[in-house]
């Protein structure tokens, strides 16, 4: 699905992602880990397009996207979320999420002028894709809220609902559970399980460990921008790089 | 109570009731003079839409708008005055003229973000405002254009009359209005709205940044050169002072107090301060001394302009009652769901 | 009753001075014509009331301003000292039926034939040629230019560059300044000096000419200027400390050195009044006023077109404290006919020279 | 070479007005995030303050400089208070529009007390110093150097002193500041008062140059923003040699091509500046 | 020392904090144990006056602490070392510390020795004294943010999450410090998601969930607490 091969991105003499080589799975769920600053967040934005990598090669689905432009990535099917969410506060829910089915619409300032069919039909599709991701998300209820009166972790399902309306093939979720609590936790991860029953293939990048192990098909650990393992939760638990760099040894504290 | 007239204000027949008395404003107003100014505003009200167009729906503060309005002008008044050209062909080659240096010019500055997009823009202003002050053989300098051509009526319409041109500048309004409130529920719309809210969020979603927010540009710019153009033609007489940067200024100031990002913000904010400046006449160079504190006191107390704070009033309200915004007709920033038919109609 | 008169002009930004100095002379005079009882048409009596409006110098605004005051108002006459604003008023001042009492030298104004307007000043035409011709046989024949950019100047720069080069005189350098924005004169004038000019043409408002005239001092120029009529020696003179380095300047007569009783007098008034002395401005439009007034007092009417017929007839019978520059009547086309004076500041001292 | 000499001093001294004005804008801007508009305004009470105390008070031109420095610095701590603090959450545009208010509201004040007259302000360094056929003006050397004094002290002031550091350090992350007891308010006071001092001070040693009018305000500031987005936002050296290349431009351009199109070359050289170096020449990190 | 009495904070319409009360005791080390989001960090930020509580009082030694602002609680000697470090990047780690002593700054020879107190307990500092902060590991960051802190004088010292993305080994070095700070005299709040480690050295714990208090009591009964050692330190 996703093929990465010595990829590299320099930030001045930083390199943030260091010959990376990874091949995520379709259909599964893809977690990445590492301490803070390892170079996760830079690893999604390369394969989104947001940062042209140094050097190295992207492939979906078998097709180079290596240098392509963010905007072109999102049509070939990757969605994704950011580390801090940023939606529209004085807008409703559902009018948040129109605009995510854009991409796959093409009519311009003229079809605007003229209210052609193509601008109605795919208005309509746009509202319905919308509403469908809100199904999806379990927000349906809330579609008329304003997103300033929405509680923290429905803003993190809108922003899933606003990646899933852009209809993607995969999808990159850049701690998707931060600042939700446990239970909510759960609820997101249920979601993620859930969009993989539904042909998506997930990467997520998250700290809470629980939710990583309980969830995760395969798992890459990051530090220093270098992959320092990759593995199922188990191989990678136990993993005594991974332990030392990242997930501490608490068997060794305990001790 | 309150609620309720809000909603009879919302209510999709009241913008016809508003054309209406719009449309008998002339048999309405005492005098000429009160014609006049109206249409005044309604000119500066065009190109407050298209400010709002790329700040207010795609978040770019273009502090050249003023420039473009200029440009507008001025290309209806050479053409006219030194070329001959009539006022409808130069009319014509103002919105292609404004489209095409909004499409340079937004090439480059949308580049820069932020304040520095803010900044680089006001100097693009001031720049259009120098050259026209400067450049003599094509503008006369500081001289300005004389004798530039009214628009050419038919019949026993003459557009050297204020009523005349009062009917033609609103028809340009209602136009105008029409096709933002389009934009603004289309696609397109919201698609500006997206980059407001954040470039990378827009990426994201697949928009093409660069194209979208040249698009919005130049609707913009050429909204601006319309109404400068109508400016010429109304006022007949241009000069540098019309590209002063104080004009972006007041622009910032009328599409603030209606309402940012609204589709009838503009239209309030234009109109009521257009007749504040002109009732506040009478303090003569005093009237700073009240209109600065207003405006202080404006961005402090109503961020969201009268439009804007009575939307999301009304919408919160609505949300309490339990009616479910559906029922409400939001004209605010992004359309709400029951709108649909009416696009259809 | 009341006879509104109206005034559009600069009454803030950077042209406000300008405006208010208009104003001012509008002002006395409506005081002094309302102290002395008003006037009468048919038997009824009639006061002044002047109903200004600000336009910030935009001609756009003095469009809407004249709609407002005509219709609001009822004026007769609009008082107006900006060329900008004059075209636009004189595009539909005959079919709004009122006058536009113009305040500006520009001699175009009166060429276009419109029978509502009224200009005030002398043109400078006159000043042109008389300026040009004592420069060059006294001075020499170089001439650096060095006016001020705005309108006005640039005609009057024009004007006087064909005139010099007519004469046989040669122009040595050009470099008009912004006299109003500009935030330093220092390399501008640098440059005129350096082309070694026998005489300097500067001008635009009176401040800061004087500084022009001061720094093209401190830059060793020794040769002598020719001021535009905009700017006045007395007041450049205030700027720069005195006459000393005016010193070889040829412009128009200040209004302070007239000698004639009725100007000192009026001098005296307005000092009084406002603490300053007046400048043409004032003391222009204070007598153009009394002249309308007394216009419509004898055509028993406030009929634009009644007023303007008569208005010159008015203005010849003035009395003569009422008439500081002498104003002797209104030519066909509309223009005052002054008799335009000239004053070449030697040895320290204003010294009136015969045109 | 006598023109060119010529030339360089008025580039410097022109340079140096243009840098002192925009380091106030650039402290206010780097420390606070407020593009303040209504800085030019702060500029033209601080000249009509000097004229005051000096022609109405008839105090020494120093000790009307002082004055009027901290009349000047008052009133930016009372827009500070009044208006930009109230609108610390507000988006960036409403700073700017709140801007615009107090500059119409202080030229209207000014306009009432002074009127519109272009007044005239002479101080002790009236004359003019020939070296060899470059005429050096007194007052533009006090210029150049108490720019260059101004300059040392602030850095000394924000690099080595306590209180200055608090400056940079609010500059750098607010939140950590407040962690360290730094009292937000006091240091949003002091930029600017900072700020509106060094307006007053640049104002009164330019005015005896110039003319002191209401509107004096209006170029310098836009020149002001010009010069702070050439050396970038925030950045103080930036200011300094921002202003030294518009001076510069002014002074070279307006001899050697024209004093008419002397703006437009300055205001055109800071889009190909923009055009080539989006972030201008010395901002540090991203805004 | 530290009383909360029944605090409530609010962002926006989400209550994050819900009827807190706790108390430190003078020369203790309290450690506040929770999950992400739990509410630690809100806590914490309250007490300095980063957020201003909806209801409840906070008092520290006969002064009410809310309403003050988060410089004058500084002063009172309430110093928190706060998630994300808040460093002044740009500024030389001698100036970040000096910075610290902010509160202090007329008691010039108080600061320096106060200074080799701090470079003694990370001597590592002292060799990067002039690198900008912003260029040091994070591990180091984590260190000058503590010295930071310390150079205020705190009489309590708050800690939020400072083992975050350090090397275990570098966490058991920091564990050892905040001890021994602690013994020097300096009343400790910690907050960890390192229980394990925290709760070894604390005097006494409370537990947090979904911004509510659920559990405390002294480290014997929470190291034997099944519910803390299944929920906080796993197996
Ligand atoms: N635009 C940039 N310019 C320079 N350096 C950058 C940039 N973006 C990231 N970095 C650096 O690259 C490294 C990796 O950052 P990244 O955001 O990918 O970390 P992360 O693994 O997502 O961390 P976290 O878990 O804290 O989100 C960090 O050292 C960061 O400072
Ligand atoms: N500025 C904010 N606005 C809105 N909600 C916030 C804000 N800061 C925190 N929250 C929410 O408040 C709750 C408590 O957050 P807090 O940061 O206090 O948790 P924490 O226990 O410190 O977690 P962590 O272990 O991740 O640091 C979370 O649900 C979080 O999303
Ligand atoms: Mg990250
Ligand atoms: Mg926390």
């Amino acid at each position: 699905m996703l093929k990465v091969e010595h990829l590299t991105k320099m930030f001045g003499g930083l390199a943030a992602v260091n010959d990376v080589s990874v091949d995520f799975g379709a259909n599964q769920i893809n977690a990445i880990i590492g301490p803070n600053g390892a170079g996760k967040s830079t690893f999604f934005n390369l394969i989104s397009g947001v940062y042209q990598p140094t050097s190295g090669k992207i492939l979906l689905d078998g097709q180079d996207v290596t240098t392509m432009r963010c905007d072109h990535v999102a049509k070939l099917g990757v969605g994704r979320t950011f580390q801090t969410t940023n939606l529209f506060e004085t807008a409703t829910v559902l009018d948040n999420l129109i605009v995510g089915y854009r991409l796959r619409t093409r009519s311009g300032l003229w079809d605007v002028l003229i209210n052609s069919k193509r601008l109605q039909a795919e208005e309509r599709a746009a509202r319905e894709k919308a509403r469908e991701a809100l199904d999806f998300v379990g927000l349906n209820h809330a579609e008329n809220r304003y997103i300033a009166d929405c509680t923290q972790e429905e803003r993190k399902r809108v922003a899933f609902a606003l990646a899933l309306a852009t209809d993607p093939k995969i999808v990159l979720l850049d701690e998707p559970a931060a600042g939700v609590n446990p239970e909510e936790t759960e609820g997101l991860a249920d979601l993620m399980k859930k969009m993989v029953r539904n042909g998506l293939t997930v990467c997520l990048i998250e700290h809470k460990m629980d939710m990583i192990m309980g969830i995760a098909d395969k798992i890459m650990v990051l530090d220093h921008g270098e992959k320092i393992a990759e593995g199922t939760p188990s191989e990678v638990k136990n993993n005594p790089v991974v332990i030392e760099a990242y997930l501490g040894s608490d068997h060794d504290a305990a001790a | 109570m309150m609620f309720k007239l809000g909603a009879l204000l919302m209510h999709p027949a009241s913008k016809y009731v508003l054309l209406a008395l719009a449309l008998l404003f002339p048999a309405l107003a005492v005098n000429e003079y009160q014609v006049y100014v109206m249409a005044t505003a309604f000119i500066w009200a065009i190109a407050v839409y298209g400010f709002n167009v790329i700040t207010g729906y795609c978040g770019q503060l273009n502090l050249a708008h003023g420039g473009f309005f200029a440009i507008g002008a001025y290309t209806v008044g050479l053409l006219t005055s030194d070329y001959g050209w009539g006022f409808w062909s130069s009319f014509l080659a103002a919105l292609v003229l404004t489209g095409v240096l909004g499409f340079l010019v937004g090439a480059i500055s949308l580049r820069l973000k932020e304040h520095y997009f803010a900044i680089f823009t006001l100097c693009v202003g001031f720049i259009i405002y120098l050259l026209l002050d400067k450049w003599e053989e094509l503008t006369h300098g500081a001289v300005g254009v004389r004798n530039i051509a009214a628009p050419e009526g038919f019949g026993l319409v003459n557009f050297r009359e204020t009523v005349p041109v009062y009917y033609l500048v609103l028809f340009f309004l209602v136009f105008i209005i029409w096709f933002t409130s389009r934009i603004q529920k289309s696609l397109l719309g919201r698609t500006f709205i997206a980059i407001r809210n954040g470039d990378d969020l827009a990426e994201s979603l697949g928009i093409n940044l660069m194209k979208t927010k040249i698009l919005a540009f130049i609707i913009s710019t050429v909204y601006a050169g319309l109404a400068g153009a109508l400016y010429a033609g109304m006022i007949r007489f241009v000069g540098p002072e019309d590209g002063n940067v104080l004009h972006t200024f007041n622009m910032i100031m009328y599409m603030l107090v209606g309402g940012i990002g609204t589709l009838f913000g503009p239209l309030i904010g234009t109109i009521s301060i257009v007749w504040l400046t002109q009732s506040l006449q009478f303090l003569e160079e005093y009237r700073m001394i009240i209109f600065g504190p207003m405006l202080v006191l404006l961005v402090i107390f109503f961020p969201l302009g009268v439009a804007g704070s009575f939307l999301t009033w009304m919408h919160r309200k609505a949300q309490a009652l339990g009616l479910g915004a559906k029922k409400v007709q939001t004209e605010s920033k992004v359309k709400s769901s029951g709108q649909e038919a009416n696009n259809n109609a | 009753e009341e006879v509104n008169i109206g005034f559009s002009g600069p009454l803030s930004g950077g042209a406000a001075l300008y405006g208010e100095n208009v104003l001012s002379g509008l002002r006395m005079a409506a005081e002094e014509i309302n102290a002395n009882g008003g006037f009468d048409i048919d038997g009824e009596n009639h006061t002044i009331n002047i109903v200004a409006l600000d336009d910030q110098y935009s001609p756009a605004q003095a469009a809407t301003n004249a709609k407002r005051l005509v219709q609001e108002s009822d004026v007769p006459a609009i008082f107006i000292p900006h060329s900008g604003g004059i075209f636009a008023l004189m595009d539909f001042n005959v079919e709004d039926d009122f006058l536009v009492m113009a305040y500006t030298s520009v001699p175009t104004i009166t060429e276009q034939g419109n029978p509502l307007t009224v200009r005030i000043p002398p043109t400078f035409d006159g000043y042109v040629k008389a300026f040009t011709d004592y420069a060059i046989e006294n001075w020499g024949t170089k001439l650096a230019m060095g006016g001020a950019t705005h309108e006005y100047a640039k005609i009057w720069a024009s004007m006087i560059e064909k005139a010099w080069t007519a004469k046989g005189g040669e122009v040595v350098a050009k470099n008009p300044m912004d006299y109003n924005k500009s935030a330093d004169f220092f390399t501008g004038v640098s440059r005129l000096v350096a082309s070694e000019p026998d005489v300097m043409f500067v001008g635009g408002a009176s401040e800061p000419t004087g500084l022009v005239m001061q720094q093209a001092r401190q830059l060793g120029y020794e040769g002598a200027f020719i001021m535009m009529d905009q700017a006045k020696i007395s007041e450049a003179a205030n700027v720069v400390g005195g006459l000393e380095p005016l010193e070889d300047t040829v412009g128009v007569m200040p209004l302070s050195v007239y000698e004639t009783d009725a100007a000192q007098n009026f001098i005296k008034r307005y000092e009084e009044k406002y603490g300053k002395a007046p400048g043409s401005e004032a003391a222009f439009n204070y007598l153009a006023l009394h002249g309308l007034v007394e216009a419509m007092d004898e055509a028993e009417s406030t009929d634009p077109t009644v007023v303007r017929a008569a208005l010159s007839d008015a203005i010849a019978n003035l009395k003569a404290s009422k008439n500081p520059y002498e104003v002797i009547g209104v030519d066909e086309k509309g223009g005052f006919i002054t008799s335009p004076t000239m004053a070449v500041v030697k040895d320290g001292e204003i010294v009136e020279k015969e045109f | 070479m006598t023109i060119f000499l010529q030339q360089v001093f008025n580039g410097l001294t022109l340079g140096s007005i243009y840098g002192l004005v925009a380091l106030g804008l650039t402290l206010v801007y780097g420390i606070l995030h407020i593009p303040n508009f209504a800085h030019g305004a702060l500029y033209m009470v601080g000249a009509f303050m000097s004229y005051f105390f000096m022609v109405d008070m008839g105090v020494h031109y120093w000790v009307a400089m002082a004055g009027s420095a901290v009349v000047v610095a008052v009133l930016g701590i009372i827009c500070e208070r009044l208006v930009f603090h109230q609108l610390r959450n507000a988006p960036p545009i409403h700073d700017k529009i709140a801007a615009i208010g107090i500059l119409l509201f202080l030229e209207a004040m000014v306009h009432m007390f002074w009127g519109s007259d272009f007044r005239r302000m002479s101080s002790p360094f009236g004359g003019v110093v020939n070296l060899d056929g470059v005429f050096l003006r007194e007052q533009g050397i006090l210029i150049i150097a108490s720019t260059v004094v101004l300059v040392v002290a602030l850095n000394l002031f924000l690099r080595k002193t306590m209180v200055g550091a608090t400056i940079i350090a609010m500059a750098q992350n607010r939140e950590g500041a407040f962690l360290v007891g730094i009292d937000a308010n006091r240091v949003a006071m002091m930029t600017f008062a900072i700020s509106g001092a060094l307006a007053a001070i640049a104002a009164t040693l330019y005015a005896p140059l110039n003319l002191v009018y209401p509107a004096m305000g209006h170029i310098v500031i836009m020149k002001a923003f010009v010069i702070i987005i050439i050396g970038g936002m925030g950045s103080i050296p930036g200011a300094i040699v921002g202003g030294m290349i518009i001076g510069f431009a002014e002074a070279f351009g307006g001899y050697y091509i024209s004093t008419a199109y002397k703006d437009v070359i300055a205001f055109s050289l800071l889009v190909v500046i923009l055009s080539i170096r989006p972030q201008g020449l010395f901002a540090k990190g991203a805004h | 020392m530290l009383q909360l009495k029944n605090v409530d904070v609010h962002y926006g319409s989400f209550k994050a904090l819900n009827n807190i009360s706790l108390t430190v005791d003078t020369g203790g080390l309290v450690v506040l144990l929770g999950a992400n989001g739990a509410g630690k960090s809100t806590l914490f930020n309250t007490i300095s006056g980063l957020n201003k509580p909806s209801a409840g009082n906070i008092e520290f030694e006969d002064k009410i602490l809310n309403g003050m602002k988060p410089s004058a609680i500084v002063n009172a000697g309430v110093v928190q070392c706060a998630e994300g470090r808040q460093l002044f990047p740009q500024m030389s780690v001698h100036d970040n510390l000096m910075l610290g002593a902010y509160v202090h700054r007329r008691d010039k020879d108080g600061n320096r020795k106060r200074l080799n107190e701090v470079l003694e307990l990370f001597p590592i500092l002292e060799e990067k004294a002039h690198q900008p902060a912003g260029s040091l590991s994070g591990g180091q960051q984590q260190m000058v943010a503590i010295g930071r802190a310390m150079m205020s004088r705190p009489r309590l010292l708050m800690l939020d999450e400072p083992s975050l993305g350090l090397a275990p080994l570098v966490v058991k070095q920091m564990f050892e410090t905040i001890k021994q700070i602690n013994s020097l005299g300096t009343t400790v709040l910690l907050a960890e998601q390192n229980a394990f480690a925290a709760l070894k050295i604390a005097t006494y714990a409370y537990v947090m969930e979904n911004g509510q208090l659920v559990m405390d009591g002294d480290r014997e009964t929470m190291l034997g607490n099944e519910e803390v050692r299944k929920a906080y330190i796993g197996a």
